[in-house]
């Protein structure tokens, strides 16, 4: 019984438990209680997993190795299926867990108003199952059957509320796309099992980087690459996620723009920095970070003009990938280190934000910008949390976007320093002028959905139930907490998981035994970068939070002392003349500012850019296949040409 | 704490709102010509702002129109304590010409406490001058009783040589006082 | 991208301000500028012609019968005055003159009024008094501006046209009435009322006149065929 | 005991020098200063230098008026969040190497603080839910993205030239920029730092809502715009953070471009740092403000992002290639 206990099982057991519910919850399903304490269960378990894994992994640096029916590798080749954690593939696990704990909370209470939830919560199991599998198994074919699973429960969850418009036909466009993902990375797994005979990934992280003059592996690159892109929606995908969450309920959201988009960033972190280790090629480099910057300002622009509120955040988290895909893009430690803080950030923000919205459309029955108004008076405590989520992604001090923001800043600035090319401080505005952006949207929102005034139709709005603020308030403590101490976050989390991500030998001997590596790849030994991280800048946001609220006391107290007279005219209720709006003389009637008639000027002046953007996203499922298809080609001459 | 320096104040910066209370325009153009350079309303304190919760004095100007007064009443109250009502040319007092017109509701001090009468059928800029620093030392005064219909002894009322004038000025003497 | 007036703003800056310091530096008007009426009732002979011509209705006109005479006091109400020097052109006494001082600023009534009174013995009473004393014309309209004078109710009309006493009486108000001698009932007047306030039966030969909506504003009487009605 | 003596001092830079009072009494100084000129230079006489003190406390004896649509805790937080935030910035900028809280300033970071005393304002208006609010918040948003690309470049130039000019690459560290001109003279007289300095400066009207970029705030067109709904003593803490926030950019400028050696005595490194921005001001942002009327919002936009920013880039482009 001790040895069950022994940290080396707990990789398995945060999956099995996942896999394990969703069994239970089809049994058991019909008693509404049980079926909620199983989902919370195993979701809090594989939760506990993944934290008790901290200490060993985070801290002592050590890679836990775990062969399936203890079928460890003979003579060289590795048969068994194995599950390899090292920090990073923890990293994402912790990110994941969180993400679906926290969404699993939010849905108990948040799908009180559908039917069939035991279906609903099989599936949330098998999506989080799918991940947590993807994130920490050791072998490739076994990463392809996870990203089976995720995609399929994703879709059919997307189409969980078919009476939504469009749920349908997003969950049809998403099937469509992500299934041509999936066959992408079958095929690529099939070209390099040919070439390695091994499914393995350390070994074949071993092999493969020394056949890479080999075309096959070339096209088997090219093909895992586009795979895992689809499943991150990165820019010509990312009309599928504008959909999907547009249709999915809000918990569903959180987790396919939390987590699901993780996921499809850590296959690409596996593939360049592990499998075929092209990242040393500026030309490689390049692709990443200019992949980057296109989802990033594409995205952001396209958020802007939106008139539906979960549409929007979508379309903002695929601006957020572009930023950890640029980060990560930069192949410097302090970059990738960057890149997956504000992976994490970005989790917990959007996670923050999609509730938030789901709030609204539990109460009020609806998510379009321009219906909504005034709901801060109705709904105050979701209004605090949203702000704080928006002021997250915008990047306000205090809160976690900035951290992670101002690092990829750096990270970018010293890049384009250290290589001398100019093209990585134009990276560094576009980066800026993103997040400007991103604030100017959800300025956008808070306007048209909490702030301004409110429809007589929402009259009887109340607060959303407690179980949800539960939820929300658990992302919007992470999200501050991870805001104001981003040197603890570096310690435990982001600097154990980038020093992994350039220690591919380290990767491969835990697996394959010791100088494994070095024999194998003994003459493309990637510069393992003395990974050295240095405090980015100077900067520390618990000192200014204390100067912050020192003067906000002086402030206040300067303005209550003052009081020559009571503020006698305060708001008493009733409406009078006195205190109504100030219409220029007439009666202050409903009129509401909001929605799609903000930012006239910035509109009006890349009106040409916003009309050929509508044009291209038509919402055909033909055109965005289309675009898939070229994006593959694109991908595999690129491959063959620069490698 | 800073009673004292906010009375003074309240005298030094009073920032006006212009109504158009169904004005030919000719009082609204003197009223904004008090402004230009020529004499700068700006160098003792005033300034034109945009709504009236930001105003001190308001300048109503125009015989108050039926159309109008539901507006002008609705917008003088707007205007936090401790405020003036200015009116500006003889329109508002007593609606000129237009006085028996069936669309003139008659002259302002019939709805609401008016401060100060500024006459003339466009008064000189330099008359709208002496009306407004007046009505600021109003505003002053007020801040400093805190009764809302406080007011000062007008200097530029006529002095009544013609002996019954004399009684007229006992009278609107002591009635000053009370 | 030019900006224009960047030249002027940095001589200007250096140069005087063009501005006349006001309240501290008194300023006088222009010579023949209207300002402030001055009236000066021993010229005034009380004929009434400004009370007539004075668009604003700022003049009224009261007389108070005192002994051997009455006393005829004129008050100028300057805040109903648009200084257009007409009372002054038709005064052939020069009673009435505008002076160029523009300092019109009043916190109570009672500044802007200018009032005089000038006593007007009368030799020996008029014999019967056929018709009522040649008063001055009386004024159109009754002046709203009460004030301390009470104007005369306005004349009845003139004896001339009245052959017999009318029995209809005008009402004060200025409103219409209708004389039932003469009315046909051809209720062309309610037609044409545009706030339809004059209702007429021609069975029951009945006219009635809803007093509030009515504006006064005499198309009824304009359009009855027989002037059966009287403002 | 050092440690109560500290934190003492602390305070005091806190409330006094570079903290609050410094900032309330420069600020209304400034902002007085400016209207003065801008008066002269229209051959007024123009307010009294103390105008605005007097608008402040005036504004402080007015009742406030909360309409009963507004979210009243936003309304009336919302100004004194800006205001602090304002202060707190103003502590980190340098005067002449000499910062009250040295370990906490960054360029980046500065440009960061500088959006909340703007969002402040913005949810302050949004709270109130007027119409006129809504469009003034909307073009104030629109005002921070054109400003933001400007200032951007501006920083980036800066960094890169003190960088070069050090070895270490990029500095972004206000410190070490201070510290920097301490030795060799003012970054304004570098080749490539002048454009910067221009865009900087055309940039602080519109950070600002000064005269020609002030369609947020426009009184005639929308009724003061984010400010319709405000009186009383939260719109003098708005107007209070409308001068600080002159200031804080002013003295920006001029620690990143006027640096130099100080004097070491504080009081005399602030009165410098004053009279330079006092200097900036009348030669710059009071001429524009004199001598341009109202922009429209998507003119602004435009003149941000292609005059203004050209300018930054051509002053980035200078600096990348080391001069």
């Amino acid at each position: 019984m001790s040895n069950l206990l022994n940290y080396i099982h707990f990789p398995i057991y945060s999956v099995m438990v996942l896999f394990l519910g969703a069994f239970l919850i089809v049994v058991l399903g019909k008693n509404k209680f049980l079926r909620h304490l199983i989902a919370v269960l195993a979701a809090g378990i594989s939760l506990a997993c993944m934290i008790a894994l901290i200490k060993p992994v985070m801290l002592n640096g050590e890679v836990i190795a775990y062969w399936m029916g203890n079928r460890v590798p003979a003579g060289g080749y590795a048969i068994g299926i194995a599950m390899e954690v090292d920090a990073l593939s923890l990293f994402f696990g912790l990110l994941i867990s969180t993400a679906v704990f926290v969404s699993c909370v939010y849905s108990v209470q948040y799908m009180s108003h559908d039917e069939n939830i035991p279906q609903y919560f099989t599936l949330f199991l098998m999506l989080a199952g799918g991940v947590m599998g993807l994130v920490l198994s050791g072998d490739i074919f076994n990463m392809f059957i996870m990203v089976e699973i995720l995609t399929f429960a994703a879709v059919a969850l997307t189409a969980f509320r078919n009476k939504v418009y469009g749920a349908l036909e997003a969950a049809f466009k998403y099937l469509v796309v992500g299934c041509m993902g999936s066959t992408c990375i079958l095929a690529g797994v099939i070209m390099l099992y040919a070439n390695a005979h091994t499914l393995n990934f350390a070994q074949l992280s071993g092999i493969i980087p020394g056949m890479m003059s080999n075309n096959s592996v070339k096209i088997a690159f090219a093909l895992l690459f586009v795979g895992f892109s689809t499943k991150a929606f990165i820019v010509p995908f990312h009309p599928l996620a504008a959909d999907a969450h547009g249709a999915a309920p809000a918990s569903i959201s959180v987790l396919i723009s939390g987590v699901l988009t993780k996921s499809g960033i850590y296959g690409i972190i596996r593939l360049t920095y592990f499998l075929f280790q092209t990242m040393g090629l500026g030309s490689f480099q390049f692709l990443l970070v200019f992949i980057g910057c296109v989802s990033m300002f594409l995205c952001v622009t396209m958020a802007l003009a939106q008139h539906d509120f979960k549409r929007l955040l979508a379309f903002h988290s695929i601006s957020q990938i572009g930023y950890v895909l640029t980060a990560v893009g930069l192949y410097t430690a302090i970059g990738f280190s960057a890149g997956i803080y504000h992976a994490l950030n970005h989790t917990l923000f959007k996670g923050l934000l999609f509730l938030a919205a789901g709030a609204v459309l539990h109460e009020t029955g609806t998510t379009n910008l321009d219906e909504l108004g005034g709901l801060s008076k109705k709904m105050p405590h979701t209004t605090v949390l949203f702000l704080i989520g928006a002021f997250s992604i915008s990047g306000i001090p205090p809160f976690n976007g900035f951290a992670s923001k101002w690092m990829i800043y750096q990270a970018c600035y010293e890049k384009a320093v250290e290589s001398g090319n100019i093209g990585y401080v134009l990276v560094t505005v576009i980066c800026l002028v993103t997040s400007v952006l991103t604030l100017a949207s959800f300025v956008k929102v808070s306007q048209s959905v909490f702030f301004g005034r409110l429809p007589e139709k929402y009259e009887n709005v109340k607060e959303v139930p407690w179980g949800m603020r539960l939820a929300m308030g658990m992302f919007a403590v992470l999200c501050v907490i991870t805001g104001l101490f981003p040197n603890l976050v570096g310690k435990f989390l982001t600097h154990p998981a980038a020093t992994a991500a350039f220690n591919a030998n380290g990767y491969i001997d835990a697996m394959m035994g010791e100088g494994y590596a070095s024999s194998a790849l003994g003459p493309f030994m990637n510069s393992a970068q003395n990974v050295v991280f240095y405090e980015a800048g100077v900067w520390s946001p618990v000192s200014w939070l204390l100067i912050l609220c020192i003067v906000l006391l002086a402030v206040t107290i300067v303005a209550v002392t003052g009081k020559y007279e009571k503020v006698n005219a305060l708001a008493t209720g009733e409406p009078d003349a006195k205190h109504a709006l100030f219409f220029s003389g007439e009666e202050a009637v409903y009129s509401q500012v909001g929605g799609s008639d903000l930012f006239w000027g910035f509109k009006h002046n890349w009106r040409h850019y916003f009309s050929f953007m509508h044009d291209l996203h038509s919402g055909i499922l033909n055109d965005y296949a289309l675009w898939a298809v070229v994006a593959l080609s694109l991908a595999m001459l690129f491959m063959l040409i620069v490698l | 704490m800073f009673k004292k320096t906010i009375i003074e104040s309240t005298g030094k910066s009073p920032w006006l709102f212009h109504i158009n209370a169904g004005s030919c325009n000719g009082c609204d153009i003197e009223i904004v010509s008090v402004l230009t350079p020529r004499y700068d309303a700006e160098r003792v304190g005033f300034k034109l702002v945009g709504s009236p919760r930001h105003a001190d004095i308001a300048v109503v100007s125009g015989p108050v129109t039926k159309q109008s007064l539901p507006r002008v009443l609705r917008t003088l109250e707007q205007i936090p304590e401790p405020r003036c009502i200015v009116t500006c040319g003889s329109c508002p007092q007593s609606g000129n010409v237009f006085r028996d017109s069936y669309s003139v509701c008659g002259p302002l001090s019939k709805y609401v406490h008016v401060d100060v009468d500024i006459a003339g059928c466009t008064p000189k800029p330099e008359a709208i001058m002496d009306g407004l620093l007046l009505a600021a030392q109003i505003l002053a005064e007020k801040k400093k009783t805190g009764n809302q219909e406080a007011t000062l002894p007008n200097p530029y009322a006529p002095e009544k040589t013609a002996e019954e004038a004399k009684p007229a000025e006992e009278k609107t003497e002591e009635k000053g006082e009370a | 991208m030019d900006f224009p007036f960047v030249k002027q703003a940095i001589s200007q800056l250096f140069s005087k301000p063009s501005c006349d310091m006001y309240p501290f530096v008194p300023i006088e008007a222009a010579p023949n500028y209207r300002g402030r009426i001055a009236y000066d009732p021993n010229k005034c002979i009380g004929c009434g012609m400004c009370v007539r011509v004075c668009a604003g209705k700022a003049i009224t006109l009261t007389r108070t019968p005192a002994e051997g005479g009455e006393n005829i006091t004129l008050t100028f109400d300057l805040g109903s005055c648009t200084f257009c020097n007409t009372c002054a052109d038709f005064c052939n006494d020069n009673a009435i003159t505008l002076t160029t001082d523009y300092h019109m600023i009043a916190t109570k009534e009672e500044d802007l009024i200018v009032t005089g009174t000038h006593f007007k013995e009368k030799k020996k009473p008029a014999p019967k008094p056929a018709a009522a004393k040649p008063a001055a014309p009386a004024a159109a309209a009754t002046p709203v501006k009460a004030a301390a004078s009470d104007a005369p109710k306005a004349e009845a009309a003139p004896a001339a046209e009245a052959a017999p006493a009318p029995a209809v009486q005008p009402r004060d108000d200025g409103k219409p009435v209708n004389d039932p001698s003469k009315c046909i009932y051809c209720t062309l007047c309610a037609k044409k009322c545009p706030q339809e306030a004059i209702t007429v039966d021609r069975k029951a030969k009945t006219w009635e006149l809803n007093a509030d909506d009515c504006v006064g504003c005499g198309t009824c009487q304009t359009a009855c065929p027989k002037d059966a009605i009287i403002m | 005991m050092s440690v109560i003596l500290n934190a003492l001092v602390d305070l005091g830079y806190i409330l006094i020098f570079p903290g609050f009072l410094f900032c309330f009494l420069c600020g209304m100084l400034l902002c007085g200063i400016e209207r003065k000129i801008v008066a002269r230079m229209q051959k007024r006489v123009g307010p009294p230098i103390l105008q605005p003190l007097y608008d402040f406390f005036k504004l402080c004896g007015k009742e406030t008026i909360v309409p009963t649509v507004a979210n009243k805790t936003v309304y009336l937080a919302a100004p004194i969040v800006g205001l602090a935030a304002l202060v707190v910035i103003q502590l980190f900028i340098p005067v002449f190497n000499f910062t009250a809280f040295a370990g906490n300033a960054d360029i980046i970071v500065v440009l960061y603080l500088l959006l909340i005393p703007a969002l402040a304002e913005i949810f302050g208006a949004a709270a109130t839910g007027s119409p006129f609010a809504g469009v003034g918040l909307s073009r104030e948003m629109v005002t921070i993205i054109s400003c933001e690309l400007p200032l951007v470049l501006v920083f980036l130039a800066v960094g890169k030239a003190v960088g070069n000019a050090i070895g270490s690459g990029v500095v972004f560290s206000l410190q070490t920029i201070a510290a920097y001109q301490a030795e060799n003279g003012c970054l304004l007289f570098k080749a490539s730092m002048i454009p910067a300095a221009i865009a900087f400066l055309l940039t602080i009207p519109g950070e600002t809502g000064m005269h020609p970029f002030d369609a947020a705030e426009a009184e005639t067109e929308i009724c003061e715009g984010m400010l319709a709904e405000y009186s009383g003593k939260p719109l003098a803490v708005y107007k209070l953070s409308h001068a600080v926030k002159l200031l804080t950019l002013t003295s920006l400028f001029v620690a990143l471009f006027l640096g130099g050696l100080g004097t070491g005595i504080l009081l005399v490194d602030g009165l410098i740092t004053f009279f330079f921005c006092v200097v900036v001001i009348i030669c710059v942002v009071a001429l524009i403000d004199a001598s341009t009327a109202r922009l429209k919002i998507e003119q602004l936009f435009k003149y941000y992002w292609t005059v203004v920013s050209g300018l930054a880039a051509i002053s980035l482009i200078l600096a990348w290639f080391g001069l």
